[in-house]
């Protein structure tokens, strides 16, 4: 529970009561503004567009980078007053972290109508045109639209407050079934449907491309071989009863280093770790290094 | 798909090596389906031997004390119900049988938490029809619900746990009013992350660093992860970062294995050494499930792979001898 | 970051690495000639575009389900590369996306090499396609559109998942050439076992410097060098530091502390160092400092959110 | 009536059937059949995105903000309105200028911030993620005891802080093999020493090891999946629902 005390304490400049006129003013005037200085935006001199885009791009990185270089207060709490101008920049930077991936998160959901118009322009105009294949585009077009029909629906009778209030009282029961049924009875099922399906073409690649040709090939092979065998709990316990009739465990280190868990386990952490480990470290750097160049806008084609 | 196969006259070699797709596909299709078939009427259990990193797991959760709280992290979906699924189940039941309180979170997908909820209440149905008593939320187990951004959550956990989750509220049954989860008996006593004893993420994705860079010095993190994501996590096993990992279908019929046999107190899986057991079985309940129910069928699928890939060569060994002559 | 006791050095080793990167940008910026060895799968791609043009069917392209982050920009790049000689030959392109925001930022770059190629009417805007930002559903959509299409090209790159296979096989089914390179490690196997060519870990990286011998990306990766070369170091450097002090010096006092106050040695009878008590792991691992001296005050009345 | 009526719970499943047999069917060759649960899937999918857009996102993290909270019960304000949040609209607006032929620059303005934004996490997260990977790559090579070959078991559960021969040998193996590795990863000098040639082969054969490795793990999983997938249709369809065995 919020301390009613709270509700007395003055509001900043940015800040407003919820639902009060000033607030809907000040949402207005903001968009107002905003669009405002993208009409401003679009007379700028194409000289000036690499620059703006580059020095946008230079301060979103600038606020992570300010956390990565800024000494952490320790013991970050809103509710106490910084020592000092180093920490009150530090208590700055940790309490507008919420905002500023929220802020990075909505932005980018809010691209998503971008991918939704290339799908729509491709599967109406299709439809519109009878093209080739035009039922099928019928068939997508529907689909979507029952999602967000019931999803929303759905949503809307059952999980906003007001909803859920008015669905204590009277249970809307066919925007729920209908939402399920598209969402947890058919698509949920597909998802599955197509993620288990790897298991053909899997069957189908190794049948195909493993061949002992090379050297390689044959350590790939091997090594693949030794761990599928070692994954099956019937093959280890028999090798084991097997070896168990030369010596039993702990008598003699050569029968028991043939024991297929120990072999596995000898590879997976003396060679396989290593060797993922000191790939992952190559591609960490590459990351970094693109990174670097994105934030730098030096590499060509993205900024400018 | 299908090859054409006029032509000139194939040779055996040729033949074993260019098998018709279509065909391999039927063959483990049939191979597989027969298999559940067969477990299901013959309730077949094929033996396993636990690993360390299961067993590690298994000793941790198994030893939950008494009201000892257990934040379940769930990030699957139906889509990998065939390994995560059963390890869900095992969880579940070792919580609920140890006496363990626990917190269901999911921050990859709302519907995650609903399969959670699904899996509750089978468990639950199952401690019924044994004569056990029932999990009840808010006294027993509680679900925080969705975060949308887990990243962002799990940063603010590290700091100050009451903050991240202080707008969570859950049903009190007694008075039928919401209130904050931390006055519910499972979190009321949960001051800092050091106060959770484990904390649980199930996934079939990498969600698993994003925990550990967070919060993974301040509490046990155990990974239950399909297999597909274990050598990477492995080494965040090797590395200490991680408590436990369960490795996929294999990890759950070991876990399962451990329920029923237990550790004994020299530390033997399904040994019985005189003393207080490392981790104990539970005899006589129902630990064989799911992932026993799959064994035999991940048996012969594995085994008609390795059987096609040996066709594969032979096939090509017989068509090189061929035409060395 | 946390600069508390050796805090501070991990921060400067992050910057180590990015000043490596930097220098070397800017000594190839001056001009001076870089070598780059030969990454196998990279010759393949004009084999490939010509097969598509012979054919006259299009060339797939697909970054898995990479986001607007370093390594979709990467993957956007390198078909930038591929697109140029496909434009040049005026064979169809098909780019599939499962990020929207990555689909603008491809969208804009793949218009870009047309217009910089000199054949802006060439540039369907239909070839950049958003197909869905659910894993599977992706993965259906590019398999249907692999088998309808026919395409006779496929190149996969960037960050693929479980999907992988499933692009990568049906592919291989319409008798494509294909080349992969996944960033995300486990995938690399099936990319091997399913396409004609695969580059591995950060050879991905490396591909766009070394199709366009940009003096920017060429400079980039000899700093890439030279920072594996810096980890390398430390590894071996504190392998052999911390192995001679666990077998010649003595632990003699233990690092106790207590909650809410600051740490401190106590004086223990001489033992071997544990694994986590050798000196270079202190780099890895800092310690914390005390509670706040002198502590904080309390704000008179709580905040009420952050500002924006 | 709820979602466990076990005729809903029917319906659920054998739309489920259906969708596996239709997807499935790609596996024999591309159909009609196939093209139609496809279309199907891409456009619940892209219905559900953009259900879970608002839902799951916008709606708390955006406009949640925006507005503010009032409690229910009292009338009295949670939390204040934030007013700036509505910058993001023609923040976002920008973004679809793409489709503008003169004015498609612009767009460049916030997907810059969210690279710049991307970029600026990949620096503060680098240490944190590969440190502790850098930390327990270092490894003690030095035997410190020749009492035993192998590491004996251990006595009153305290941990053995000595590194035996067989531990040292396996500790450098593994730096080793990371070395290897490494150096087939270094791109811009040719390898003149036969020693570094030598080096950077063993390293993509070592490679191969763990990608040989990775695969007989990962194949577990996808069979696992359907396996799970084939005891949907067979045990809990048609076993347990239309045949009511049990």
């Amino acid at each position: 529970m919020i301390p009613v005390a709270q509700a007395a304490q003055p509001l900043s400049f940015w800040q407003a009561e919820p639902g009060s006129t000033r607030m809907w003013l000040l949402i207005l005037a903001a968009v107002v503004v905003g669009f405002l200085v993208v009409a401003a935006l679009l007379r700028a001199p194409t000289r000036a567009r690499p620059v703006i885009v580059s020095t946008v791009t230079f301060l979103g990185g600038l606020y992570f980078v300010l956390h990565f270089l800024w000494p952490t207060a320790q013991d970050y709490s809103p509710d106490e007053v910084p020592r000092n101008a180093v920490e009150g920049f530090s208590f700055w930077l940790q309490g507008t972290l919420p905002s500023v991936t929220a802020f990075a998160q909505s932005l980018g959901a809010m691209l998503l109508g971008i991918g939704i118009y290339s799908l729509l322009s491709i599967h109406l105009g299709r439809l519109l045109k009878r093209q080739k294949d035009w039922f099928f585009s019928l068939v997508f077009t529907l689909s979507m639209a029952a999602m967000i029909l019931f999803g929303y629906w759905d949503w809307i009778s059952r999980l906003t407050p007001e909803g859920a209030r008015a669905a204590a009282e009277t249970p809307s029961v066919f925007p729920h079934f209908a939402k399920d049924l598209l969402f947890g009875g058919l698509f949920i099922n597909m998802d599955a449907v197509m993620f288990s399906i790897i298991a053909f073409f899997i069957f189908s690649a190794a049948y195909r491309a493993f061949r002992i040709r090379s050297v390689e090939s044959t350590i790939l092979l091997g090594t693949a071989l030794i761990v599928m065998l070692g994954l099956m709990g019937g093959v280890v316990v028999s090798q084991d009863s097997l070896l168990n009739s030369i010596a039993q465990p702990g008598e003699s280190v050569i029968v028991d280093s043939l024991r297929l868990p120990t072999i596995r386990s000898w590879i997976q952490d003396n060679l396989q770790s290593p060797s993922i480990r000191a790939m992952e470290f190559g591609l960490a750097i590459g990351g970094l290094a693109m990174a670097l160049r994105l934030w730098l806008s030096i590499e060509k084609g993205v900024s400018h | 798909m299908a090859e054409q196969t006029d032509a000139p006259k194939k040779s055996i070699g040729e033949i074993l090596q260019s098998a018709n797709r279509t065909f391999l596909y039927l063959i483990l299709f049939l191979v597989v389906s027969a298999s559940l078939v067969v477990t299901q009427l013959r309730k077949v259990e094929v033996p396993t031997r636990p690993e360390p990193y299961t067993i590690e797991a298994y000793k941790i959760l198994r030893n939950v004390p008494e009201g000892g709280v257990v934040i379940v992290d769930t990030g699957f979906t139906n889509s990998s119900r065939g390994e995560n699924g059963g390890q869900m189940e095992a969880l579940l039941r070792i919580l609920m049988r140890s006496g363990a309180k626990f917190a269901v979170l999911s921050w990859v997908e709302p519907q995650c938490i609903e399969i959670a909820r699904g899996f509750i209440r089978r468990i639950n149905e199952e401690r019924r029809a044994a004569g056990e008593p029932e999990y009840r939320e808010w006294y027993d187990y509680l679900i925080l619900g969705f975060f949308p951004d887990g990243p962002t959550m799990l940063q603010t956990v590290h700091q100050n746990v009451r903050e991240a989750w202080k707008t969570r509220q859950a049903t009190d049954p007694t008075t039928g009013e919401k209130r904050s989860v931390f006055e519910s008996p499972v979190l009321d006593r949960v001051q800092r992350i050091e106060d959770v004893y484990a904390y649980v993420t199930l996934s079939a994705s990498g969600t698993m660093p994003t925990i550990v860079a967070r919060i993974g010095k301040q509490v046990k993190v155990i990974s239950m992860i399909t297999g597909v994501m274990f050598p990477e996590q492995l080494n965040y096993f090797k590395s200490g970062q991680l408590k436990g990992l369960v490795n996929g279908l294999s990890g759950c019929v070991e876990l399962e294995w451990l329920m029923e046999k237990g550790i004994d107190a020299q530390g033997v899986v399904g040994g019985n050494a005189p003393g207080r057991p490392v981790a104990a079985a539970f005899p006589g309940a129902k630990n064989f499930d799911r992932g026993m129910a799959y064994y035999l069928a991940l048996h012969s699928a594995l085994t008609l792979l390795i059987l096609a890939v040996a066709v594969g060569n032979v096939g090509m060994w017989l068509t090189n001898r061929s035409r060395k002559r | 970051m946390q600069y508390y006791d050796t805090g501070f050095l991990q921060v400067l080793f992050v910057l180590l690495l990015m000043a490596f990167i930097l220098f070397n940008i800017q000594r190839a910026r001056g001009g001076k000639q870089l070598f780059i060895r030969r990454i196998p799968g990279l010759s393949a791609i004009d084999e490939a575009i010509g097969r598509s043009t012979e054919m006259g069917r299009p060339v797939l392209m697909v970054p898995g389900l990479s986001g607007l982050d370093p390594v979709g920009i990467q993957a956007v790049k390198i078909f930038g590369y591929i697109t140029r000689t496909a434009a040049r030959f005026a064979t169809p392109i098909r780019l599939l996306l499962a990020n929207a925001p990555l689909y603008s930022v491809a969208t804009e770059m793949i218009r870009d090499v047309y217009q910089t190629e000199g054949v802006p009417e060439r540039f369907d805007p239909q070839s950049v396609r958003f197909v869905t930002d659910r894993q599977f559903a992706f993965a259906a959509g590019v398999a249907g559109l692999i088998y309808r299409e026919r395409v006779a090209a496929a190149f996969l790159m960037g960050d693929w998942y479980a999907e992988s296979l499933i692009v990568a096989e049906s592919a291989n089914a319409v008798g494509a050439i294909q080349v992969a390179a996944s960033t995300i490690t486990t995938q690399t196997p099936f990319l091997i076992a399913a396409c004609d060519y695969v580059m591995i870990g950060d050879e991905f990286y490396a591909a766009s410097a070394y199709l366009s011998r940009e003096p920017v990306l060429v400079g980039s990766l000899v700093g890439q060098d030279w920072a594996k070369l810096a980890i390398a170091s430390v590894i071996v450097l504190f392998s052999l530091f911390g192995s001679v002090e666990k077998r010649f010096v003595q632990q003699t006092a233990e690092w106790v502390q207590e909650p809410g106050k600051a740490g401190e040695y106590r004086p223990i009878p001489a033992r071997m160092k544990n694994n986590d008590e050798l000196t270079p792991l202190r780099f890895f691992f800092p310690r914390k400092p005390g509670p706040i001296d002198p502590p904080r005050q309390k704000r008179e009345t709580a905040p009420t959110g952050g500002d924006s | 009536m709820n979602l466990e009526h076990p005729t809903y719970v029917f319906i659920k499943m054998t739309a489920g059937v259906l969708a596996t047999v239709g997807l499935y069917s790609v596996l024999y060759r591309e159909t009609k059949l196939y093209r139609f649960f496809e279309h199907m899937f891409l456009g619940l999918a892209a219905g559900w995105s953009l259900t879970a857009i608002w839902t799951d996102t916008l709606k708390d993290q955006w406009w949640g903000q925006m507005v503010g909270k009032i409690d229910e019960q009292t009338g009295a304000m949670k939390e204040p309105a934030v007013w700036p949040w509505a910058f993001v609209v023609p923040m976002a607006f920008m973004a679809y200028l793409i489709f503008s032929r003169k004015h498609n620059w612009i767009s460049r303005i916030p997907l810059g911030l969210l690279i710049g934004l991307g970029a600026g996490q990949t620096f503060l997260n680098w240490f944190n993620l590969y440190g502790p990977q850098m930390a327990d790559s270092v490894k003690t090579i030095i035997p410190t005891t020749f009492s035993s070959l192998t590491v004996p078991p251990p006595v009153n559960g305290q941990p053995d802080p000595n590194v035996y021969l067989s531990q040292a040998i396996n500790n450098l193996i593994f730096v080793a093999t990371l070395l290897c590795v490494l150096s087939y990863f270094i791109f811009c000098t040719e390898f003149k020493s036969r020693f570094l040639k030598g080096m950077s082969t063993a390293g993509r054969l070592v490679l191969m090891v763990g990608f040989g490795a990775i695969f007989g793990s990962t194949v577990m999983t996808r069979f696992a999946l359907f396996i799970d997938r084939m005891y949907f249709v067979w045990i809990e369809w048609l076993w347990r629902s239309v045949l009511h065995l049990s």
